[in-house]
This record gives structure tokens, C-alpha cells and sequence, in this order.
């Protein structure tokens, strides 16, 4: 069996006819990998919604302690590093190598102001014992009545955490990109890893947009 | 003929209703066996009619690949016989769940590995829930620890026991008789030896037996008195008397020991005497001899201190039983 | 692969516009009080949002369809999670039988009895309030 | 070409690297069959020593403890390193790309990453034996599994990495059936064992990241006491059951349509006939993998769940059952005027549907709620799922085993020793979990280790036929391995059944390295039986 056809680009794996169904075939297994996110993190939802629905003040009352202006803040930084992905990507496709590493790496610093406020929320809550589970010890004036607020901030640690550690995740695999961008790797006939990474930041993005109003605005 | 059909695959029926069920269990049953000698029969038919003979030819097979008469009847049939047992098996549901307004309610705490049961006129026993029989009974199920699952099989009945919230269960025992309780949700070592007895009684016999409770004990020496507790409390789940280890120590072993040191697991030792043995059993946790896993309960406000001092005179008198 | 569609870069620029308004709109709202219409009003603009998402950053509206329902099927199972948890968790001690069930026996977790009294920054409250709690911890 | 014939994927390209590094689908198959059986043998070995235990009452080999490390020991590892990654992985992995006609997976890295998941996380699972067991129950069940002082952790930590290897497996076989198809071959010409991968798939990519997040949330609850799942600190263990059984209701079926799949190809081959009502059992294996996802609160019937869900999940219980009956009838009406041969597959394949239709049928009493609350935890439902999980999955597996060993590996077994043992296999099987059904009926409760004087007839019975049962299977492997240590080697050309899907017709045994010389056209339906005769070619 002719092991390759000697014109086919380098990136054609053998097993596949041809480029546009190695293409089409890692954007479908993408989604499917997109089905198993999402249903990961319905795991997490569920648990949100179960103990709203059992602690429907609690929840109203424990969000007043979040930073809703942090969590707007990462909200902005997140929908804007989406965009910088999405233009990374369009310039690819126009072969402009030079546009596409610039925007891969301001996706990159935009994830890492993400963390950054992400850090700050967090050591403020470390410091007042704002902590899930058994570690929870804030008995402040606004959290006295509260009943149960340990499991707020259980679910509130599991899903911001999960999710930052998509962001971290996220990150990794965008350094990658901008190097083999730089490198030359990727070009307007083949971008295939930039489109998947491009569509597992989008998902990230996309649970913050549930996150956000979840537990910032509505408690 | 159909009751020693019901005999031969369940135990007495002891609830009113326990015959619904076994009714329900028969009809399934019935439409099952038929069911399944129509599959083997035509597995075995079709396999030995069409099988490949000796020196035959291949041939081209039949086209024949679906019938709708026979498909749609595989359907509907089927669809009929989960109907009735859906429907049926909700009805006798509701009876098992709707609990009639005069019933007796008796709190049932599941704990490792015992049986807890508070009566509605003060009152306690372990291991032994003591009912009337013809008079509805509410058990009002939680636990101390984990999940246990309280199982009557003669009554047909059977519920969790959730820790910090309650299950609720009822049964109108129709037999008078000492039947077995087992737990079926697992729960640790001991599980397999949480077993009690419900003992179902004359209501009138049930009255005398209520009204008495508690107050028979007090004219008992202190060791047999200790004696009767130790399987009326179940410590006999976790202990033995006859110096094998079981969830813990032997009886015998620490009897035997008396007066001499104990080894626990962080290393520290203590001299075993009545004040030991007291805080062992009312905080066992704190404690934990070396070789044992710290599992058991407190029994702090099941013991009274007599009863305390009961157990303490029956674990004495062990050593000098083994050596006469 | 030149015959993959590339999306103008307007599109790109409207919808992240789009995406910051509504997150400002999300906000701002959230500060009316509008009862339990606050949640439905605040799910539906993430939705929107996530929909914009999706459609237009994900591409799935000029992708193989097939993607797209790999995307609906996740959250048609999400759905199916939820609605049927919840017929337990939200129907117990329901239809009149056994209210008993419904609620846990002790509605507070039994580590909050230690816990000191706080101000707003976490630190144990000293005098008045808080006086009972430190006798405890120097017992 | 004649040098090419020789070049088989199991001698080309040699080394052990060459294997430790195969992007090789048959080859990363061919090491999941291993590793599956070593822990079927261990799970085995498990499973008897418990047998031998409740030969009699009380404790006489080994104690409560042992006992209980013993049952979740053997329930984790049949069911988590054994029966999940078994049939997909072994033979789905072999026989896919084939079936479709493709050169290899889609994805062929991530074929090898998914089995160094699994062996990863089967490593966490030794260790635990090693550690000294878990002893909470394959379900893990809070608050127990947060309290209990046994190896927790690292057992849900294999679970979760094993979870992910049984995530990227479906992934790439979804992947595969949708675009690796050679043209012409419509979803509607494959073979039913596709069809039940690709059911099995689906399940898996969206049932297992429950899994893992649950696991995740047990082990957060150890560690920091999340207050989720555990009734101390306000959580409920009823939603960790909700949680527990999203996953592993599907998982079910994760383990049984591989297996109906299986039969699917067995019958019509063995019996030389169109299958029956194809797109009936093509569509119910979606609609059975999509049913499943619905019913998994009849594991909860007596845990505490509100009595309206209780009724919903009965009545959608019985969904399930109704395709499923349908798909036992037609396998059998495939046999009606075929020609069918006694062979070992064909043989497992019959035991399959006796046992099958008995776990099937016992299902229905298990879906009623009142009979449910007295058979629940008891040994009924250990019969029952035995009769499912054994009598279905690992039997339809052995049949797949025989039917496909000469197809994947170029060797023959011994026919009659399989025949043997394949009889041994079904009258052992019945011999240990029928009376179990009975136990469970007069109430003996399940995860004892000890148990009353009355029910001492009945275990001993189920004790006695379970070592001929053990026995069987072990004889029956052997026979299978003993005939590649021995290198029963058959013509490359050999098409003993008479197959007539693609990894029969177009490809030597054992397959090239890239499986097809040159590119396959297809040329009739799987089952084509009614129009073309394909010979039974079988020489040495």
C-alpha cells in the first residue's frame, strides 16, 4: 500500500484520505471532548442548584460577600481575551503570522490578569476564613444568621477553582501555540490546533458566563 | 398449592400488606416463566430445525427479515404485562407508604452496629422492637453514623436510615411471633451481625410489657444484671466472652487483664480498673487499645449508672468464671 | 483549506461588543430587586451571551451541524441531571405523606457552635458577643 | 505480495518498543485483552474466596473485614478495570477500524494515551490492594466512604484517572464511526457491532465526567468537608446516590450493548442469515442508550427519595425493558431458516440468551416499587445483576473471544475443550446464581460476611457450582491462549464462520499492519446472506 500519496501535505496523518477530513474529524472529537466538559462541570451545577433550592436565603445573603466588582472585572478581561482568540485565529486564516502571535499573546496576559484577580479574590477570602467546608470560620455581623454558608463557599471554591483551572490549562496550551506559531507550525493551510484550542478557550469563557451571574449577581 | 409456592420462595407474611406483594411477585413471576420457556423453546426449536446437517451444502438463506404482526406483538404484549405491574406495583406502593392516623409511633435509631428503639411512652430497648400485633406501627427511622437500612423480611418492608434526617416506615403485624430484623444498607465491619428481633405480641400482653418497661431491672444483682445487658445492649456485636478479637477486644481478655496496663494506639498505657472501663464505654473514641480500629459509639445516655456499674461487675466476674 | 469560511473581522468586533454590553446590562439589573424574576432575567442573558459564544466565536453557526448537536446533546443531558434530582430534592415529604422527611433533624452543621464571633476582617471578637466562646477555647 | 501476506501486524514491526509505543489499534487492543484479563482473573480469585467464606455461617476462613475489602475489591475491578475497558477496549479496539474499513482509528495517540490512562489508574487500584483494601462497596456510599479509614482515596483517585481513559476510548471510537467510513458504507451497512460501540461511546463521553466531578467531591469531602454529600456538616447522602447512580445506571449500559453488539455479529454468522428487524436493533441500541440515563433512581428505591420521583423513575424503568425484549426476540427469529452451526461462539451465544433473558426478566421485578422494597440489598439483586453482568456482558465477551480469536491473532483453540467449557461455564454460572435468587427472596441481605443457619442450604449450593464456574472460565481462557503459545497458526486467507463483514472478507488473520493491503470496496451488506455465499475457508 502506497504509504503516502507524495504530494499531501506533511501533516496529513496517513490514515486519513485527505486534509479536509483529518479537519473535520479533530473539530468533531473537539466537541465531543466540549460534551464531556460541559457534562463535568453539570456536575457541579446540579450541586449549585440542589442546595439553592434547599438554601434559597443562605445563597441570597452568602453572595453579599463576593466582590461583585472582581468578578465584573474578570468577566470584561475574560470576553475580551475571547476576542483576542477568535482574532488570532481570523488572522491566521489571512496567513498574517505576525497579527496571529500578537493576539495569541495578549489571550495569554488577558488568562493571566484573569488569575491574577482570581488570586486576589481568593487570599481575601483565605483571610477572613470565607473557606468551604470545615474550614469555614467567618462569623462576621453579615454572615452570623447565615445558615450552613460553608456549603456556598464549598460550591463557590469547586467551581471558580475547576474553572481556574481551565484558565491555567488554557494557558499552557496557548504558550504552545504562540511558539509554534513563531515557529512557523501553523499557517492558513493548517491550523487545526489553534482552532480546537481556540474552541476549548471559548467553552471557558463560556462557563464564566453562567459563574459570573451565578454567584456574583444573584447569589 | 399457591401458598406453599409462597412459603417455599418467601418467609411468613406477617404484614397486612405482605400478600399484596407476594400477589404482585406471583403474577410477575408467572408472566416470566412463560415468557422465558417461549424464548428457549424457540431458541432451541429454531437452532435444531434450521441447524447446519452433516455434508450440506451452503445455500443462499432467506431474505425474511421482519414481520410486522410478529414485531408489533412483541410490543404490545410486553407493553401490556409492565403496564399492569407498573400500576399494581404503585398501588401497593401507596399502601406501604400512606401510614393510617392511629398508628403507635416508635423512633428507630440505627447505630454501629445496633438497633436503637424509643417508645412513645418512654422507654427503650436495643436489639428487640416489642409491638402489638393488629395495630398499625410508624417507625420513624435516622441514624446515629452512617446508612443502615432497617429490613423486615416478614413484613416485606424496608427503609434507610439517614443520618440527621427521617425515613419513615409502617407495618400492621397480623402474626404474633419473634421475627427477624436485618440491616441491609452496608455500614462497616459489623454489619453482617446487625441483626435484631421484632417480637410481635398480644396488645394486651404488648400494654403490660410497655408499661413495665425499663423498671423490671431493678432488683437484679449487679452482675447478672450486667450479664443481660451485654447482649440486650449489644455489646456482644463487637466483644466476645470467650477471648477471641472480634471489632474489639475480648471481655475475657480485659477481664484477665485486670489491674495490669493497656496498651493504646498512640502509645500511651493505662492500668485497667472501673474508671477505665467507665470512660472506654462512654467515650470510646479517646482510647483506642493497640490492634483495633476506633469504631465504637458512645454509649453516653444509653447506660444509666447502675447499668454502668453492672457491665463493670459482669467484666469481673469473667476471669474468675475461666478459672475455676 | 482555503475553503473554510473565515468570519469577518466586524462580526468578531459587534459580537464582543455586544457580549460587554449585556454583562453591564446583567449587572445593573441584578440591582432592581425584581424577586425571583431577578434569577430567569439573569439566566436568560447568559444565555444570550453564551449563545453569541457559541454561534460566533465557536463557529458553530457555519460548522458541520453535527458539532452543533453535540453541543445541544450536552446540555439536553445536563438538563435531564437536574430536572430528575430534583424531582427527589425538591418533591420530599411531598403529596401530604410523611412532612417528617422533608427537612435534615438539625438544620445547622455542628461545627458553628465553636466557632467564635468575627468582625468583618475574620478576627475573633474579643469583649461582649464573643466573651463565651474564649472561655471555651481556654478550658 | 507473497512476502507481504507473511508481514502481519503481530510480527511487523518487532521489538518490545515497537509495542510499548504502538499507535497500533490492534496491538493497543491486544494489551488491553491482557490487562483486562489479569484483572478478571484477579476480581475471580476475589470472588471465590468469598464464595468459600459463605460456604458456611459465621466467619471460617477469613474475617468481617477481609470480607468486606474482598467484595469491594472484586466489584471495583470487574466493573471499573475489567468489564468497562474490556469489550471496547479489547475487542471494540481491534475490530473497529476494521468493521469501517479504516487504516487505523482516528486518533491513534490518543488510543495509546487512553490504555497508559488505564494502566495508570489501574496502578492506584493495585496499590490499594497492596495498602491493605477499601472496604466501603463498590458505590463508595457517604458518609461511610468519608469516615472510613481504608484506601479511600487512592481507589476513587484510580477510579477518576480511569475514567478519563474510558472517556478519550469513546471519544476516538465516535470519532471513527462518523468519518473513518470507507464511501458506500452507510450507517445503515454497518455491522451491529459498530452500532453498539457507538451506542456504548455516546454513554461513555457523557456519563463518566459525572463520574469523575463525583469523585472529585467524595475525595474534597475527606479532605476539606465540603458539606456536599455528608449529613454532618448539612450535605446529603441521598444526592451523592443521585450523583453516583447518574454514572453508574449508564455505566450498565456501557457494559451490556457491547455485548448485544457482540451477539448481533455472532447469530447471523453462526446461523447463516440476514439478521432480524436490523434497524430495529440498530435504533434500540441508541434508544436504550438514551433510556438509560433516565432510571437511575431504582437503585434509590429505599434510600429516602420523595415518592413522586419514586414513581417516575419505576415507570420509566420499564422502557428499557421493552426494546430489549424486542432485541432477544429477534436474534432468535435470525435463526429461522438459516443454517445454523454448533460452534463455540454460537454456543456462548445461546447461553447468552437463556441467561441474558433471565437477568432481563428479573429486572421486571426489581422495577416494581413494593416488590423492590423487599428485595432491595439483598442476594435477588446480586443474582440479578450477575445474571446481567456475567450471564450477558462476560459471556457475549467469551463468544467474542472465540468468534473473532482465529480473525484477530491467526490461531485456532481446541474446538471441543472450548465446547466443554463453554457448557461448564452456563451450568456453573446457573448452579451459583440461581439459588441466589431464592436467598434473596426469603431475605438474606447482601455484603454479609456472615449470615443466619437458614439460609446455609441454599449458599452452600451457590458456594459448590461457583468453583465449577470459576474452573470453566479459567480452562476456557486458557484454551484461547494456550493455542497462541502453541501457534495453532491458520491460513492467513481463513474465514471459518464464514464472515461477511470487512475484517472477514478483506483482510488477512492476523490483520496487515495497516490492516487493509489496498483500500476496501464494499461489495454487500454485513448480512448479506440471502445473496451472496460465502464459503467457510478454515485450513492450518
Amino acid at each position: 500500500m502506497a504509504h503516502h500519496n507524495p504530494d499531501a501535505p506533511s501533516h496529513l496523518k496517513h490514515y486519513f484520505h485527505d486534509v479536509n477530513q483529518q479537519y473535520e474529524t479533530s473539530k468533531f472529537a473537539m466537541w465531543a471532548f466540549i460534551l464531556t466538559e460541559v457534562l463535568t462541570f453539570a456536575g457541579l451545577f446540579v450541586a449549585y442548584i440542589v442546595y439553592r433550592s434547599w438554601y434559597p436565603n443562605m445563597f441570597i445573603d452568602a453572595h453579599l460577600l463576593l466582590d461583585v466588582n472582581k468578578g465584573l472585572m474578570n468577566t470584561i478581561v475574560l470576553i475580551t481575551s475571547s476576542l483576542t482568540m477568535a482574532l488570532a485565529i481570523w488572522a491566521i486564516q489571512k496567513n498574517n503570522k505576525r497579527l496571529s502571535v500578537l493576539m495569541l499573546a495578549a489571550t495569554f496576559i488577558f488568562a493571566l490578569v484573569f488569575l491574577g484577580i482570581k488570586y486576589l479574590e481568593y487570599s481575601h477570602k483565605f483571610e477572613v476564613g470565607q473557606l468551604p467546608g470545615e474550614f469555614y470560620s467567618y462569623m462576621g455581623p453579615d454572615a452570623v444568621h447565615l445558615n450552613n454558608p460553608h456549603i456556598f463557599f464549598s460550591i463557590y471554591f469547586i467551581m471558580t477553582g475547576l474553572h481556574g483551572l481551565h484558565v491555567a490549562i488554557g494557558m499552557g496550551l496557548i504558550a504552545w501555540l504562540i511558539y509554534s506559531t513563531q515557529k512557523g507550525n501553523l499557517t492558513s493551510e493548517y491550523y487545526t490546533p489553534m482552532e480546537m484550542i481556540g474552541i476549548f478557550w471559548h467553552l471557558v469563557d463560556l462557563i464564566w458566563i453562567y459563574l459570573f451571574p451565578l454567584f456574583y449577581l444573584i447569589g | 398449592m399457591l401458598d406453599r409456592l409462597t412459603e417455599f420462595f418467601f418467609p411468613k407474611q406477617v404484614s397486612t400488606y405482605a400478600s399484596d406483594i407476594d400477589s404482585l411477585y406471583f403474577f410477575i413471576f408467572y408472566s416470566s416463566v412463560v415468557l422465558f420457556f417461549i424464548v428457549v423453546f424457540g431458541m432451541v426449536y429454531l437452532s435444531i430445525k434450521y441447524r447446519h446437517r452433516k455434508g450440506e451444502e451452503l445455500k443462499l438463506t432467506s431474505s425474511k427479515d421482519h414481520s410486522n404482526l410478529l414485531e408489533s406483538m412483541f410490543f404490545i404484549i410486553p407493553l401490556i404485562l409492565v403496564s399492569i405491574t407498573f400500576v399494581w406495583g404503585i398501588r401497593s406502593y401507596l399502601k406501604m407508604v400512606i401510614v393510617p392516623d392511629d398508628a403507635i409511633e416508635i423512633k428507630v435509631t440505627g447505630q454501629s452496629w445496633f438497633w436503637t428503639f424509643d417508645y412513645p411512652d418512654g422507654g427503650t430497648t436495643l436489639n428487640e422492637l416489642v409491638v402489638p400485633s393488629n395495630k398499625p406501627v410508624k417507625l420513624v427511622l435516622s441514624s446515629k453514623d452512617v446508612l443502615h437500612s432497617f429490613f423486615i423480611p416478614v413484613m416485606r418492608s424496608k427503609m434507610d436510615c439517614l443520618p440527621n434526617r427521617y425515613n419513615i416506615m409502617w407495618f400492621d403485624a397480623t402474626k404474633e411471633g419473634v421475627y427477624d430484623i436485618f440491616c441491609t444498607e452496608y455500614c462497616g465491619t459489623g454489619h453482617s451481625q446487625m441483626g435484631a428481633k421484632v417480637i410481635v405480641m398480644q396488645p394486651a400482653q404488648y400494654e403490660e410489657w410497655a408499661s413495665e418497661l425499663g423498671s423490671e431491672d431493678d432488683d437484679l444483682p449487679l452482675d447478672e444484671l450486667g450479664a443481660k445487658l451485654y447482649t440486650k445492649k449489644a455489646c456482644n456485636t463487637c466483644h466476645t466472652l470467650d477471648g477471641s478479637a472480634l471489632v474489639g477486644p475480648s471481655y475475657l481478655q480485659t477481664s484477665q487483664m485486670w489491674g495490669q496496663e493497656r496498651v493504646f494506639d498512640d502509645g500511651t498505657s493505662t492500668v485497667i480498673d472501673d474508671n477505665y472501663i467507665r470512660s472506654s464505654i462512654l467515650e470510646p473514641m479517646t482510647q483506642i487499645v493497640a490492634g483495633y480500629q476506633g469504631v465504637m459509639p458512645t454509649y453516653q445516655g444509653l447506660l444509666s449508672d447502675r447499668e454502668l456499674d453492672a457491665l463493670i461487675a459482669f467484666l469481673k466476674t469473667l476471669n474468675e468464671d475461666s478459672q475455676i | 483549506m482555503s475553503e473554510h469560511h473565515i468570519t469577518p473581522l466586524r462580526t468578531y468586533l459587534i459580537i464582543a461588543a455586544s457580549l460587554l454590553f449585556l454583562s453591564g446590562v446583567t449587572v445593573w439589573v441584578s440591582y432592581i430587586d425584581l424577586g425571583s424574576f431577578n434569577i430567569v432575567l439573569a439566566m436568560f442573558v447568559a444565555t444570550v451571551k453564551a449563545s453569541l459564544v457559541a454561534f460566533f466565536f465557536m463557529h458553530l453557526l457555519w460548522d458541520d451541524k453535527k458539532n452543533l448537536i453535540m453541543f445541544l446533546m450536552s446540555l439536553m443531558f445536563f438538563g435531564i441531571f437536574v430536572t430528575i434530582t430534583m424531582l427527589d430534592t425538591a418533591f420530599r415529604g411531598d403529596l401530604g405523606l410523611n412532612p417528617e422527611t422533608k427537612d435534615p433533624i438539625n438544620k445547622r452543621a455542628a461545627f458553628y457552635d465553636t466557632l467564635p464571633l468575627t468582625d468583618t476582617h475574620g478576627h475573633p471578637v474579643d469583649e461582649h458577643s464573643g466573651k463565651h466562646d474564649e472561655d471555651k477555647d481556654h478550658h | 505480495m507473497s512476502e507481504n501476506m507473511k508481514q502481519n501486524y503481530l510480527n511487523h514491526p518487532k521489538g518490545i518498543m515497537s509495542w510499548l509505543l504502538t499507535l497500533d489499534h490492534k496491538r493497543i487492543g491486544l494489551m488491553y485483552l491482557v490487562s483486562g484479563i489479569l484483572f478478571f482473573f484477579l476480581g475471580g480469585l476475589l470472588a471465590l474466596v468469598m464464595r468459600f467464606e459463605l460456604a458456611a455461617p459465621g466467619n471460617d476462613i477469613i474475617s468481617n473485614e477481609i470480607y468486606n475489602n474482598a467484595y469491594t475489591l472484586h466489584g471495583a475491578i470487574m466493573i471499573f478495570l475489567f468489564i468497562i475497558p474490556a469489550i471496547p477496549g479489547a475487542l471494540g479496539n481491534i475490530l473497529l477500524p476494521l468493521m469501517v474499513g479504516a487504516k487505523d482509528v482516528a486518533f491513534p495517540r490518543l488510543n495509546l494515551a487512553s490504555f497508559y490512562i488505564y494502566s495508570f489508574g489501574a496502578l492506584f487500584a493495585l496499590y490499594t490492594i497492596i495498602n491493605g483494601g477499601v472496604d466501603t462497596g463498590w458505590t463508595f456510599y457517604t458518609p461511610y466512604s468519608t469516615q472510613s479509614s481504608s484506601n479511600v482515596v487512592p481507589m476513587t483517585l484510580g477510579i477518576f484517572i480511569i475514567g478519563f481513559s474510558s472517556i478519550l476510548t469513546g471519544l476516538n471510537f465516535i470519532a471513527t464511526v462518523h468519518k473513518m467510513r470507507i464511501p458506500g458504507l452507510t450507517w445503515y451497512k454497518l455491522p451491529l457491532f459498530v452500532w453498539a460501540l457507538y451506542g456504548t461511546s455516546l454513554v461513555q463521553i457523557t456519563a463518566t465526567p459525572v463520574l469523575a466531578i463525583t469523585m472529585v467531591l467524595l475525595m474534597l469531602e475527606r479532605f476539606l468537608g465540603i458539606g456536599i454529600f455528608d449529613p454532618a456538616l448539612g450535605g446529603d447522602p441521598v444526592l451523592y446516590q443521585h450523583f453516583f447512580w447518574f454514572y453508574s445506571h449508564p455505566a450498565v449500559y456501557i457494559m451490556i450493548l457491547p455485548a448485544f453488539g457482540i451477539i448481533s455479529e455472532i447469530i447471523p454468522v453462526h446461523s447463516r442469515k440476514k439478521i432480524w428487524g436490523y434497524k430495529f436493533i440498530a435504533y434500540s441500541t441508541l434508544s436504550i442508550a438514551f433510556i438509560g440515563f433516565l432510571v437511575w433512581g431504582h437503585h434509590m428505591f429505599t434510600s429516602g427519595q420523595s415518592v413522586f420521583s419514586q414513581i417516575v423513575f419505576s415507570f420509566i424503568t420499564y422502557f428499557v425493558g421493552i426494546p430489549t425484549g424486542v432485541k432477544i426476540f429477534s436474534w432468535i427469529l435470525t435463526m429461522y431458516k438459516g443454517q445454523v452451526s454448533f460452534t463455540p461462539p454460537m454456543f456462548y451465544a445461546l447461553a447468552f440468551l437463556f441467561l441474558f433473558t433471565i437477568g432481563g426478566l428479573t429486572g421486571i421485578f426489581l422495577g416494581a416499587v413494593a416488590l423492590d422494597i423487599h428485595l432491595h440489598d439483598t442476594y435477588f439483586v446480586v443474582a440479578h445483576f450477575h445474571y446481567v453482568m456475567q450471564g450477558g456482558t462476560i459471556v457475549a465477551f467469551l463468544g467474542g473471544l472465540h468468534h473473532w480469536w482465529p480473525k484477530s491473532f491467526g490461531v485456532m483453540y481446541n474446538q471441543t475443550i472450548a465446547n466443554i467449557a463453554a457448557l461448564g461455564v452456563f451450568i456453573g454460572f446457573n448452579g451459583t446464581f440461581f439459588p441466589q435468587f431464592l436467598l434473596g427472596l426469603r431475605g438474606m441481605p447482601r455484603r454479609y460476611a456472615t449470615y443466619d443457619e437458614q439460609f446455609v442450604e441454599l449458599h452452600s449450593y451457590s458456594t459448590f457450582w461457583s468453583g465449577i464456574l470459576g474452573i470453566s472460565i479459567f480452562i476456557a481462557v486458557m484454551n484461547l491462549f494456550w493455542s497462541f503459545i502453541k501457534r495453532n497458526k491458520v491460513d492467513p486467507g481463513s474465514n471459518p464462520w464464514g464472515g461477511m463483514t470487512l475484517e472477514w472478507t478483506h483482510t488477512s488473520s492476523p490483520p496487515h499492519p495497516h490492516n487493509f493491503e489496498e483500500e476496501p470496496v464494499l461489495q454487500h451488506g454485513p448480512y448479506d446472506y440471502d445473496k451472496v455465499i460465502v464459503q467457510k475457508t478454515y485450513k492450518k
